[in-house]
């Protein structure tokens, strides 16, 4: 479809997409005393990522090997390490999502005034380190963007958030950092053992993969990994950093916490966890299942209690991030698209309701639920948009949300019939507290209000897209799920391929 | 003494020589800057002679190497006077420092800390570490205005001087058991069954003691704060970066030697390492002054260090060294930020001075917030490589409980890093008052201190692969 | 000579914690160093005392070498205690806590 | 006759030091260092080392005692320093840990094999001494020489009255 | 032609929805208006225009396939059959003639475009549930159309009851939707298919107990969309949103589609007796509850809610008693009577200046003859007068259950039957309370031409519809049981005696109930107090039940998770550390006291630790 890039394969693409960022974030820095170039510079920067993601996106899918773009360079020899970075269709998703939800955020960004530089500068970074984070095979690689990307939400929370935003932005931090410097002990003991074995010091994914380890071994190393995955998902009981984090973010901090740094735990799980660690994570699947199928019931409960309407959508992520992992313990390839297919979803309508949410504290000075309500009568377009993006949300049929947690739900059922039941019974209480949320916020008496405008353009262009993704999403995943199929299946074979290759020795 | 020995030993006598011409220069031209011009041409020339000149011997008089890991450090140290000397180029001046003197002793005190980098017997480390002590207890009460430096010059004199003592009572119990003061065959001497006797080993107590109040251990570190508040930031800068620098080196070598039974001494260091780094976190958590906060940082960071001089033989001395560097850039860059910030007034050292600094002055804040987050460890810094190795050679020595407990302080030490960064940036006040514009070369330190912990955190591989070879 | 090492050893250690016991328990700077001075000679007893045990002159040359260093260290030390004496009137060391914490 | 020697010098060195570690007067504690001092350096020659006994007693014995008696004299302390005199309930605490670090370093040193080593006569002699000092170490003694310069240089800066630095600095 | 242009039936709602959402506010209002329309309108004629597809084995359409991954493939795929056809027909015809209806009442309504685009949304989702093959699609429309109900009930949203009751519909539906989910899940992991006639056909190999369960799942999914036992509640509580919302909604279309799924999954359900026995016993129990209820209540649109409910109940019932055929019939002939009945109450109430409660209305008929007429048309078709279509679909179904074997079912008919009894017990008192006697509210305006005349047509159907089913006992010839061939279940084998006696009695129960009736509320119009009027007022005090059982237990769970769990426990937990960091920080800055005594003694204690360790070592070596 794509002439360029499979013409030069060996063009460094992925690094392209990397630096990009880095490049409009220099440019931002260095034009910091013109705030109003700078967001343009941001929106250029971030479009031109987009439209990269994208052209890949509809060039690689064709290329049929395991790694779509792959590019390998030694780094640090002394260690081992190596710059890796490959992209395959988990990766190929997570990326456009990334692109596209950062276009979002420069966007909804908008009328930032206070440090404005400062803020795209940052965005930008962060958007860097996400998309290492999905990019990156080599274990120092991955972790090193795993860290890059906590120190630009740190600010983000911390300078533009609101009042208990230092609070928050240091839990945040603290209880990130916490499980992945455990991870890089894991890490580091795992090449270790790795080296020992085959005099190899190497940090490659795909060679660490063959590393033979005794069962303490693994569990402790798994163990070590799974933990900042946890944290990063998060899982009950590591969630009460979310809840902080996301209502005292700003809105473009909140965008990119819900919809990229929560699935960069998941990712990493699924490429990193699962695949390290073939055996111990099948034997580890029931505990996630059951910490998952906890966290949908707990957080949705939670959620119920809300007053505080960006509260309440942040555990709805804890509750929707539960099913995702559920899909993943149930370990097939259909429970496995749909847990990523709901990942993408789930990062646009979550985003989406938090931009919502931000447009509607603009217009009312409260996000207070029971301050709220009547937003119909003054702003119908808004509160259209929210009941569309909040119904994504429940699950309703046609829209993203569903495509991808019925597939975890038939993927599941097929497995382990009892997570699926539980699972879809999470559904009512998903819908209990996001109707509640539109029902004190778009119904009801009129509640507080400030000014009283509908949407503007800048503000359909935000949301537009979104929605039209959702609906892509919900009628036709198929474009999200052709260019998985093949990764999918093969990730769940290398791992198993890896599984029988340990259960020989 | 030969001449290839002399010439093997001339970076150190460049920086010798060169301060006493400088001091005699200052008595009859007692001009500041061309004073600390000539300070830094020496101290370059130094760095530049011991970078390229081939040494003809490997050992200098029994008492020091010349081997590429005394080059090494001479070729840090000596950099590290002339960026100290470019540091005080501005602070110095408006507080009236005596040039000649000045320059003179921070030129010395590089020909110190060389000279105990490349020590290789326990004289030349007590002398090498003797020399630079001895000018530090001046510098550090350098400035005669300041109630804070005599204060500071007391404490780090009586302790040093007491350190002295317990340095020269170890070696001498190690003399006594071993017959000879050369490395390693001190030790390697004074073993009985393949232990260390009884004479080594309470010898290596009483020099741990020294060792310990020198580069801050747990629980000989309680003069680190005081000291570093009152002394000069330029001054402060020397003293956590290359004392500490240079002695960790030194322990590199003394425990190098004793490689093969290094486990004699191995639970003690261990205990040390646990208890420096948990106790320095915990007191760096409550502190609101940055000098002080830096002083317990570098408690810890100690801690650190001591994981990987445990994990010798594991590739645990390379990660050392890297670690000082690592360190001592990130450092000496945050002294550099207070010293750009202070005038004739005084060092804004406090919370209250820094607070909303990050947008009035945009550039250092930043870069300070690089410093203490390469400090904190975390990536794409070089503290993040720093600690990698560190962490590395800890968990091949299989010492994951030191590993681990060395986790948890860095993940609470990010607290009070952040807590200044969050100072700067998230409270809605301005300073106090107003603090320096800075003038260039501060800025020249920020830049070469801020290019070297980005260059060492994302393109670590040159400096890793020398300090590979350098340490054997 | 007969005399055992480890008496030698331990009259210089009597010596020495005597010195420190003296740093420990005097506030007056003067007595602090003097307690320090203490502590400097009995190591050179330690090391005149191995150079004896080992036949080398190398612990008796180190002696001379800590005396310089003491001598240096005095120097300062007292032009210390001069200079504080100056500034603040008294020479007691645990005046001097103006920093703390 | 030099063993008993050995142990009558030590006495005497000991108790000079109690005496002067407990005098209240600097001065007096002074005098009493310079006894332990003379003992001391009359241990060394036993030893062997009469090098080393003279410089004892002209360094420490002759300058730096007398360095100290100066300053004393100079600041004018006076005898009692102790504010209150404080007693000798301070002294416990001191005396208890001293007195258990004494325990342990003794119980150390007693675990060493080699202790029990009666120590050969030995001699060294000025030559030797002298040879090994400029020779092998020549380089330890321009270090030394170095250190000394700049305390003097610190002495003199640190303890100049008025204000550092002169009109012409700048 | 070919099958694919089935797919205009619920495309068309769903485009002028889609059109009407995005441009009904800027466009003008008659644009929307007409859109609205044009869209079920043309829906009508397509379907009119396709019949022919429906014949013999029906016509199956796939657009795209909708998801694929693994062995799951699901097209998106209609099935137009004997089945589909004529509630499609239903569908699309009623909406028409609602919609219209709706343009008159909604006419000083500012905010039309949200109602039409949502009320062409629902016929949308509403035909996906009727035409679709495949159950992952049956399940889109299924949560459409309580999306679009919890939309539509809410429509006024200033009041928030109003926004609440959507809310209510919206949940408690949605529990059903579990179970229905639950069955779809179990269904394909059985028989690798969604699709609904590879279902069927598959049916007969699985087990006996599975099969069981899986008519329950069903069941109860079934029981939340269309208000049946135990998921009844919503339904009352619904009459919140505008009445012809009701009537389409609430009485025609949404509620009949637990119904029309068990009808459609028919082959599947029909191998489970215990199955089929819970079915009709559901049935029969909720079509007693509610006739019990509608007889104490007091707004005239809950009266036909419960009503609904209970009719409703009598299709169960006749699912359970193997009579898809007479489920079907009385589902159609109810849809129609009944979308009168709502349409005439909401020209009832207009006419009664927008007052709700029967014992503020009466002399109605004096005023508004035609409306008056439509209402009775409708109201003896509901209490199954002879000869109404009502009359023969209901009595189809006592027949049916009539039929069946075994004592149970007998009690089952029993109770059906008493419920026809309290049916024409309230019809009646519904008519005698606002029809008769004198005004005694205040009177609003007469409704336009556009809410009157689109009732006459229903109240021809509803009347004549006994033709589609007309039993051969009076020379009809079943046309709707031929029609539906093999899906129409077991044909009710009784004899003509025993057909008669039932009618007979089914007429002497009409008549004793408009006696009662009669003797009640003839000429009292005070409502009555007392516990039981109160019991059945509140519809047997089950939202009080669930209020008990479910709701505070849920919110105790909740405030327990959130307070207990979360701020308690895991943040105490972080927060208690963090604190104990600084208090253990605060206490060690007592060591360092500035005063060089205490650092000279830390070097001497830890002197003393060293010391103490090298002891230790040398002892241990």
């Amino acid at each position: 479809m794509d002439p360029v890039i499979a013409t030069y394969p060996d063009f460094p693409w992925l690094t392209l997409l990397l630096v990009l960022p880095l490049v409009g974030s220099l440019l931002c820095w260095m034009h910091r005393h013109q705030p109003e170039d700078c967001r343009w510079y941001a929106l250029v920067v971030t479009l031109a990522v987009f439209i990269l993601s994208v052209w890949m996106f509809a060039a690689t899918p064709q290329s049929g090997q395991r790694w779509f773009l792959y590019e390998d360079v030694a780094w640090i020899e002394r260690f081992g390490i190596r710059y890796t970075l490959g992209l395959d269709g988990l990766s190929l998703l997570m990326v456009v999502l990334t692109a596209f939800l950062q276009v979002i955020a420069v966007l909804i960004s908008w009328p930032v005034k206070k440090h404005a530089p400062l803020f795209f500068v940052i965005l930008m970074v962060m958007e860097t380190g996400v998309l290492g984070v999905f990019l990156a095979l080599d274990l120092v690689l991955f972790y090193i963007f795993w860290e890059v990307m906590l120190i630009p939400m740190f600010l983000l929370i911390g300078i533009w958030g609101y009042k208990r935003r230092v609070y928050a932005s240091i839990k945040f931090f603290l209880y990130t950092l916490a499980g992945s410097l455990l991870m890089l002990i894991g890490i580091i003991a795992l090449y270790w053992l790795h080296g020992q074995q085959t005099g190899v010091y190497t940090f490659a994914l795909t060679a660490l993969q063959q590393t033979r380890l005794s069962d303490s071994e693994s569990f402790w190393l798994y163990g070590a990994f799974l933990i900042a995955f946890i944290i990063k998902v998060p899982l009950v009981p590591f969630h009460t950093w979310l809840p902080d984090a996301h209502t005292e973010a700003p809105t473009a901090g909140s965008l990119d916490l819900a919809g990229l740094l929560l699935k960069t735990g998941a990712y990493a799980m699924l490429r990193f966890g699962f695949s390290l660690f073939p055996e111990t994570a099948q034997k580890s699947l029931p505990l996630l299942a059951t910490l998952a199928l906890i966290g949908i019931f707990h957080a949705a409960w939670v959620a119920y209690l809300q007053k505080d309407a960006k509260r309440l959508i942040a555990y709805s992520s804890v509750s929707h991030l539960g099913l995702v992992i559920v899909g993943f313990a149930a370990w097939n390839v259909t429970a496995l698209e749909g847990s990523i297919l709901l990942m993408v979803a789930h990062g646009v309508t979550t985003g989406a309701l938090f931009v919502l949410i931000a447009m509607l504290e603009a217009r009312t000075t409260t996000r207070n639920l029971d301050e709220l309500g009547g937003l119909w009568h003054c702003a119908p377009a808004l509160s259209a948009f929210l009941l569309f993006f909040s119904l994504s949300s429940l699950g309703l049929p046609g829209l993203g949300n569903f495509a991808g947690e019925i597939l975890i739900l038939f993927g599941t059922f097929k497995s382990h019939p009892l997570w699926a039941v539980l699972a879809i019974c999470g559904v009512v209480f998903s819908a209990a507290y996001t109707l509640r949320m539109v029902r004190r916020t778009i119904w009801g008496p009129q509640g507080k209000l400030a000014v009283c405008h509908d949407l503007d353009v800048r503000e359909y262009l935000v949301l537009v897209p979104m929605a039209i993704v959702l609906l892509w999403i919900g009628l036709y995943p198929e474009t999200f799920l052709a260019p998985l199929h093949e990764t999918a299946a093969s990730i769940l074979n290398d791992t198993e391929a890896a599984r029988l290759a340990g259960g020989g020795r | 003494m030969s001449l290839h020995e002399l010439i093997a030993l001339m970076p150190v006598l460049i920086l010798a020589l060169g301060s006493t011409v400088i001091l005699m220069l200052g008595a009859w031209y007692p001009r500041w800057r061309i004073l600390l011009g000539a300070g830094i041409a020496v101290a370059l020339a130094a760095a530049l002679w011991a970078g390229v000149s081939e040494p003809p011997v490997d050992e200098i008089a029994a008492l020091y190497s010349a081997g590429p890991y005394a080059r090494f450090f001479t070729v840090a140290w000596s950099l590290l006077a002339a960026l100290v000397l470019l540091l005080s180029l501005r602070y110095g001046e408006e507080r009236r420092f005596d040039g000649g003197v000045y320059c003179s002793l921070v030129l010395f005190a590089g020909a110190g800390m060389s000279l105990l980098s490349a020590a290789s017997s326990l004289v030349g480390i007590f002398l090498g570490l003797e020399a630079y002590t001895l000018v530090l207890y001046i510098l550090i009460a350098f400035d005669r205005e300041s109630p804070s430096g005599a204060e500071a010059g007391l404490k780090y004199l009586v302790l040093g001087a007491i350190a002295t003592g317990f340095m020269a009572f170890g070696i001498g119990l190690v003399y006594v058991g071993a017959g000879t003061f050369h490395l390693p065959e001190a030790f390697s001497a004074a073993l009985v069954d393949g232990h260390l006797r009884a004479y080594a080993l309470l010898g290596w107590v009483m020099l741990l003691v020294a060792i310990g109040f020198k580069i801050s251990l747990v629980p000989f570190h309680l003069w680190t704060p005081d000291v570093y508040q009152g002394a000069p930031a330029p001054v402060g800068s020397l003293l956590a970066t290359g004392s500490k620098g240079a002695v960790a080196a030194a322990l590199v070598t003394l425990c190098l030697g004793m490689e093969p039974y290094i486990a004699d001494i191995a639970s003690l260091l261990w205990l040390l390492a646990a208890v420096t780094m948990l106790v320095g976190t915990v007191q760096a958590l409550v502190q609101s002054n940055l000098k002080r906060m830096l002083a317990y940082s570098s408690v810890v960071h100690m801690g650190y260090l001591l994981i990987g001089v445990l994990a010798v033989g594991a590739e645990g001395g390379g990660a050392v060294v890297f670690y000082v560097v690592t360190y001592s850039f990130a450092t000496l860059g945050s002294f550099a930020v207070i010293v750009s910030f202070s005038h004739a007034g005084g060092e804004p050292q406090d919370y209250g001075d820094i607070q909303g600094l990050g947008y009035r002055y945009a550039f250092r804040s930043a870069v300070l917030s690089v410093f203490l987050i390469s400090l904190a460890g975390l990536p794409p810094t070089a503290g993040f490589i720093g600690k990698f190795g560190i962490f590395a050679a800890a968990i091949r020595a299989d010492m994951l409980g030191l590993a681990l407990i060395g986790i948890l302080a860095s993940l609470v030490s990010v607290y009070y890093y952040l807590r200044v960064i969050i100072i700067m940036y998230m409270a809605n006040v301005e300073p106090n008052h107003a603090l320096h514009p800075g003038c260039r070369p501060e800025y020249a330190v920020l830049f070469v201190c801020i290019a070297a912990v980005f260059f060492a955190g994302v393109l670590p591989g040159p400096l890793l692969d020398l300090i590979g070879t350098i340490v054997k | 000579m007969i005399v055992p090492i480890s008496h030698i050893l331990m009259v210089a250690a009597a010596m020495f914690l005597m010195g420190l016991g003296c740093v420990l328990a005097r506030r007056n700077l003067i007595m602090i160093l003097i307690g320090v001075e203490i502590m400097l000679n009995a190591v050179g007893l330690v090391l005149v005392g191995g150079s004896a045990l080992w036949h080398r002159v190398d612990g008796q040359i180190f002696v001379i070498f800590l005396m310089a260093m003491t001598a240096a260290e005095v120097g300062i030390s007292l032009a210390m205690v001069v200079y504080l004496r100056r500034r603040k009137g008294t020479i007691d060391a645990d005046a001097f806590d103006g920093m703390k914490g | 006759m030099a063993t008993i020697l050995f142990y009558m010098l030590s006495a005497v060195a000991l108790l000079a030091t109690l005496l002067c570690v407990t005098r209240r007067n600097p001065v007096h504690a002074v005098i009493y260092l310079v006894h332990a001092f003379f003992a001391l350096a009359l241990i060394f020659y036993i030893l062997g080392a009469p090098l080393v006994a003279a410089w004892e007693v002209i360094i420490y014995a002759g300058a730096i005692m007398v360095l100290f008696m100066f300053i004393i004299m100079m600041l004018e302390l006076a005898p009692s320093e102790d504010p209150g005199g404080a007693g000798w309930i301070r002294w416990i605490p001191v005396l208890l840990l001293s007195g258990t670090l004494l325990g342990a370093t003794f119980a150390i040193i007693a675990f060493d094999p080699g202790g029990a080593d009666g120590l050969p006569s030995f001699y060294a002699s000025p030559r030797t001494f002298g040879y090994a000092l400029f020779r092998e170490y020549a380089l330890a003694v321009e270090v030394v020489s170095f250190q000394l310069l700049f305390a003097a240089v610190g002495a003199f800066y640190v303890g100049r009255a008025g204000k550092p630095g002169g009109e012409g600095e700048r | 032609m070919n099958e694919t242009l089935l797919f205009l039936i619920p495309l068309l709602p769903l485009v002028c929805g889609a059109l009407n959402a995005i441009f009904g506010m800027r466009a003008p209002r008659l644009f929307a208006e007409t859109l609205a329309v044009f869209g079920v309108g043309a829906s009508t004629l397509v379907t009119l225009l396709l019949w022919s597809y429906a014949d013999g084995e029906g016509s199956r359409a796939v657009l795209y396939t909708w998801l694929s991954s693994g062995e799951l493939e699901v097209p998106v795929a209609i099935l137009f059959d004997r089945l589909s056809a004529p509630m499609t027909l239903m569908v699309t015809g009623v909406s028409t003639l609602i919609h219209l209806y709706a343009v008159g009442y909604m006419a000083g309504e500012k905010d039309y475009a949200r109602f039409f685009s949502l009320l062409n949304l629902f016929v949308f989702a509403m035909l996906i549930i009727v035409l679709a093959d495949n159950l992952l699609l049956t399940f889109l429309g299924w949560e459409g159309v309580g999306f679009c109900s919890y939309g539509l009930i809410g429509y006024w949203y200033g009041k928030g009851e109003n926004a609440d009751a959507g809310r209510k519909a919206f949940l408690v539906t949605r529990v059903g939707d579990v179970f229905f989910g639950i069955a779809m899940l179990w269904l394909f992991a059985l028989t690798g298919t969604l699709s609904i006639s590879a279902i069927n056909a598959q049916a007969v190999q699985l087990a006996p107990a599975v099969v069981t369960g899986l008519t329950l799942l069903l069941l109860l999914g079934a029981s939340g969309k269309s208000a049946q036992l135990p998921l009844m509640t919503w339904l009352a509580d619904a009459m919140a949103g505008p009445t012809p919302v009701s009537a389409l909604i609430h009485a025609a279309t949404m509620v009949t589609a637990g119904v029309y799924l068990l009808c459609r999954m028919f082959p599947l359900v029909s191998l489970s007796p215990v199955g089929m026995m819970a079915i009709a016993a559901v049935g029969a129990l909720t079509a007693f509850y509610a006739a019990t209820c509608a007889l104490a209540q007091r707004e005239i649109k809950r009266v036909l809610a419960y009503s609904t409910m209970s009719q409703v109940g009598y299709m169960f019932l006749a699912v359970g008693a193997g009579s898809v055929a007479g489920a079907m019939f009385h589902l159609l002939t109810h849809a129609f009577f009944k979308a009168l009945l709502f349409m005439a109450a909401g020209c009832v109430i207009h006419l009664c200046h927008e007052e709700n409660d029967i014992f503020r209305m009466g002399g109605v008929a004096r005023r508004a003859p035609f409306v008056f007429s439509m209402f009775v048309a409708g109201a003896i078709c509901l209490a199954g007068v002879p000869m109404t279509g009502g009359f023969y679909s209901k009595d189809a179904i006592l027949l049916a259950v009539f039929a069946q074997p075994g004592l149970s079912f007998q009690g089952l008919w029993l109770l059906a039957s008493a419920t026809a009894l309290l049916t024409a017990i309230y019809t009646f008192r519904l008519l005698y309370l606002v029809f008769a006697g004198e005004p005694r509210g205040d009177a609003g305006h007469a409704p336009g031409g556009l809410m009157r005349w689109p009732l006459l047509p229903l109240a021809l159907l509803g009347l004549g519809g006994g033709i589609l089913n007309m039993p051969e006992l009076v020379g009809g010839n079943a046309w709707l049981q031929s029609y539906l061939g093999p899906l129409a279940g077991v044909a009710p084998q009784v004899s003509h005696a025993a057909e008669w006696s039932l009618w007979g009695g089914a007429t002497a129960l009409v008549v004793v109930g408009w006696l009662v009736a009669r003797r009640w509320y003839a000429e009292r119009a005070v409502p009555r107090e007392g516990f039981v009027a109160g019991f059945l007022l509140q519809g047997w005090q089950a939202d009080r039940l669930v209020a008990a059982l479910i709701l505070r237990p849920f919110r105790a769970a909740c405030r327990f998770c959130c307070y207990g769990i979360d701020l308690t426990v895991i943040d105490g937990l972080l927060d208690g550390s963090v604190d104990a960091c600084k208090r253990l920080g605060k206490g060690l800055r007592l060591v360092s006291t500035g005063r060089l005594s205490t650092y000279i003694g830390a070097f001497a204690w830890g002197l003393l630790a060293l010391l103490g360790w090298c002891l230790w070592r040398l002892v241990s070596l």
